[in-house]
């Protein structure tokens, strides 16, 4: 199976400021990668540059197999990016947010239903303008177009943050269950201890290049179905969890 | 593209009726504009009357670019600009889908203020279907380059004074070709004003398709 | 796209002595500037021998008196505007085609939209000190006239553009997509009030044809010729002033890439080995 | 001073005067990028005054 992320010496600009100043790394489909690193090391770039935000001016970029360098817009249907901004309109409804964005991305709009119901956005709430929601309900409005939208590579910037004890723990969830559906997420995170129980290894990012691939983080064969089988068995916990809240 | 666009005119027009921004903002700012204009004119029917269709006309233009600096800002909170570039929706259907929303609203707009300057002016609003078809073919236009120009200017941070800098030199034969296909309906000539009706149906025409096709490359600016 | 993009990271880096995003071989560079040199001085002489001709050897006009002097520099004046404003636009669509994307056409485009902005100001103010004594007014609502003055704005509208501040590639985009936008309007403007004047009723206001002495069409032809070379000239100039801009941002680039390097290497663990040739690009420069 | 004298002297100082600051823009262009113009080969612009100088000197 070809990897769902590839990147070889990837640079990337803002104007004059390179937030990739040369990234080689490699993701397998369906695997949970945690990348950490300091404030403005380039997490946010890399997650960015996957979803085909940020041009790739020189190197190669490869994400489910669309080549990022020749064209960023093919791959923005099959991923889906939670930033440090929800991309909500303000006087739209939760509902009616959800509504745009699924249809927009050509998702079937029956998973609007089951995605408010996970995220505990049912009831009242999801008929309030996205204006008067707080900051953790943006957020799980967030999560809910991406459940909703169920992409192959979900691209997970600070998930945790801003949410209380749990919605963090239905952060979790939902990682754990879009692994269990084979789909790769790729989660940049201050909280170390928090996200290597999710992940099956960490990526190290400094000054906008990959500094170190620990070899233990990840067993070998990385990225295979038995591999994930095997990491999924040994937190039986969550996945009951999951298939719970999903079914 | 034709069903993205319908969705963005959708989510575009269902924000606006939620906000109402338009409605309570722009309306009144087109309808102060008018009033402006009779007091600068002076209160003589005689000058008021002839120059009632530019008057008008100067009037939209001016609230257009209110209307499409609004479209942009929508985009623009929150992050919005992002996720409509994530969305995967096609970038000519996002370009004619708010520029179908600028239209509507403009529209509605034309139709409050044509009443007002009536009233105001003490013009007759004969030849209906003169002053409908102008107003259509004429906002198209507007909508067309003001959503081109809009996201042309959208990232920067002079984006409110280089707007309407771009915005009105452009829309210029609009100007001439609404005011006269209006004054020509207002005298009760019709006829006279169709070879305008074609100079307003071959300026949306040629921006309608310069913007579908630009407007993918303006999009990635952000 | 983006492999472009590489190069407009990467070239204009060693391109940067060549100032017009050309180095390496010197006697070409050393030819081509003489081929520049030569072109000014060659305007230069042809204005001046135009001007002295214009105002003082060619005999007055029987009908326009010696008004009829303008008429060495306004028409090549406004010539070189519409052809400041066709370049602009060709090289325009030479940065839109995918095939020829380069920044190269957008310093071109630039560099003519500014001159033609100028020319368009000369055209203007010629053309008003021209109609003040032949038409008693400084300005009139002729098509020509206004479509020019309509050109004026139209153009320094997209010079504000390009003045907005974004990554190259984006500003370049933008520029290019402004300058088509812009050129489209022109026919549609001219036609608009073409018509607008006709309803109005009003006398043509075109020079009257008046019989043209031999010295005096030779003299207009000199002005042409004259004006186009300074013309050329100018935007040679500016697009190697553009160019060196771009060096210069550039140059700030290669040590913004150095110093986001420098940055992972100072706590890097184990960095995977590999070459990254932008560094000692950067490197090589400073 | 007539209208014809108006035209070509509006004409010819403003050519001038943007010849001019072309060249003085580019010389402190090739100022602030340091030495690495020293090797460029005499292109009219290291040298003062050249077409543009003269341009504005030859107007009258």
């Amino acid at each position: 199976m070809p990897p769902a992320v590839r990147f070889r010496d990837a640079v990337s600009l803002a104007g004059r400021f390179p937030l990739l100043a040369g990234v080689t790394v490699e993701v397998g489909e369906g695997e949970v990668v945690h990348l950490r690193g300091p404030n403005g090391a380039g997490k946010t770039s890399l997650l960015r540059a996957c979803a085909g935000l940020v041009p790739i001016v020189s190197g190669a970029a490869e994400v489910l197999g669309h080549d990022l360098v020749g064209d960023r817009q093919s791959v923005r249907r099959e991923v889906g990016l939670l930033g440090h901004r929800s991309f909500l309109y303000e006087e739209l409804s939760v509902e009616d947010n959800l509504r745009f964005a699924v249809r927009a991305a050509r998702a079937p709009v029956a998973g609007i239903g089951p995605a408010l119901e996970l995220l505990g956005l049912t009831g009242r709430i999801g008929g309030a303008r996205a204006a008067t929601l707080s900051t953790g309900q943006r957020r799980r409005v967030a999560l809910a177009v991406l459940v909703a939208r169920a992409p192959r590579l979900w691209l997970l910037d600070e998930p945790h943050a801003g949410l209380d004890a749990a919605g963090r723990d239905v952060v979790d969830v939902l990682v754990a269950e879009a692994r269990r559906r084979g789909a790769t997420v790729l989660l940049a995170s201050h909280e170390l201890e928090r996200a290597a129980t999710i992940a099956d290894r960490a990526v190290t990012i400094v000054g906008g290049q990959v500094v170190a691939v620990p070899a233990g983080a990840a067993p070998a064969g990385r990225g295979e179905e038995p591999l994930v089988a095997g990491e999924v068995a040994a937190r039986p916990a969550i996945v009951g969890e999951v298939g719970c809240d999903v079914a | 593209m034709w069903r993205d666009a319908a969705l963005v005119a959708g989510k575009d027009l269902r924000i606006e009726w939620r906000s109402r921004v338009g409605l309570n903002q722009v309306v009144p700012f087109a309808v102060v504009i008018l009033v402006l204009f009779g007091l600068a004119l002076g209160p003589s029917r005689r000058v008021l009357a002839p120059a009632t269709a530019g008057l008008f006309w100067v009037a939209v233009l001016l609230s257009a670019v209110l209307a499409v600096q609004r479209s942009f800002a929508v985009e623009a909170a929150d992050g919005a600009g992002d996720g409509l570039r994530l969305s995967g929706l096609d970038a000519g259907g996002i370009f004619v889908g708010k520029a179908a929303a600028v239209t509507a609203q403009l529209l509605v707009l034309e139709v409050v203020l044509g009443v007002v300057a009536a009233l105001l002016y003490a013009a007759h609003l004969s030849g209906f279907v003169m002053l409908a078809a102008s107003c259509v073919l004429a906002t198209a236009g507007l909508a067309a380059v003001g959503t081109l120009y809009g996201a042309l200017s959208a990232g920067s941070r002079v984006r409110e004074t280089l707007l309407p800098l771009l915005f009105f030199p452009l829309v210029a034969p609009v100007l001439i070709a609404a005011t006269k296909a209006w004054q020509a309906g207002l005298q009760g000539r019709p006829g006279s004003g169709l070879g305008w009706l074609s100079v307003l149906a071959v300026f949306a025409a040629a921006y309608l398709a310069i913007g579908t096709v630009a407007f993918g490359p303006l999009l990635e600016d952000g | 796209m983006s492999s472009t993009t590489a190069n407009a990271v990467a070239a204009p880096v060693p391109a940067a002595p060549g100032g017009a995003g050309r180095a390496g071989h010197q006697p070409r560079g050393a030819w081509r500037g003489r081929l520049v040199a030569a072109t000014g001085g060659a305007a230069l002489l042809g204005i001046a021998a135009t001007v002295w001709l214009g105002l003082w050897v060619t005999p007055p006009d029987v009908y326009m008196g010696n008004l009829v002097r303008l008429l060495y520099i306004h028409p090549p004046i406004a010539w070189v505007m519409y052809l400041a404003f066709g370049l602009a636009m060709l090289s325009s669509l030479g940065y839109l085609w995918p095939r020829t994307r380069d920044l190269r056409f957008d310093r071109l485009a630039g560099a003519a939209a500014e001159v033609g902005v100028v020319f368009t100001g000369l055209t203007l103010v010629t053309g008003s000190l021209w109609g003040r004594p032949t038409w008693g007014t400084y300005w009139t609502w002729d098509p020509l006239l206004t479509t020019t003055a309509l050109l004026f704005v139209l153009y320094l509208g997209y010079l504000a553009l390009r003045r907005v501040p974004g990554e190259p590639e984006a500003r370049a985009r933008r520029a290019a997509i402004g300058a088509v936008v812009a050129f489209v309007d022109v026919p549609i403007c001219y036609f608009s009030v073409y018509w607008w004047r006709s309803l109005h009723q009003l006398p043509s206001v075109t020079a009257g044809k008046s019989y043209i002495h031999g010295s005096m069409a030779w003299t207009m032809l000199l002005g042409f010729v004259s004006f186009t070379l300074a013309f050329v000239w100018l935007v040679v100039r500016r697009y190697r002033l553009a160019g060196l801009a771009q060096a210069e941002e550039a140059d700030g680039l290669a040590l913004a890439l150095a110093e986001r390097r420098a940055e992972g290497e100072a706590d890097a663990v184990g960095r995977p080995p590999g070459p990254a040739p932008l560094v000692e690009h950067g490197v090589g420069l400073r | 001073m007539t209208y014809v004298d108006a035209g070509y002297v509006v004409a010819l100082v403003a050519l001038a005067v943007y010849a001019l600051s072309l060249v003085g823009r580019e010389r402190a262009a090739r100022r602030r990028l340091g030495g690495q113009a020293a090797h460029r080969p005499g292109g009219p612009a290291a040298r003062p005054g050249r077409p543009g100088g003269r341009l504005g000197g030859g107007s009258r």
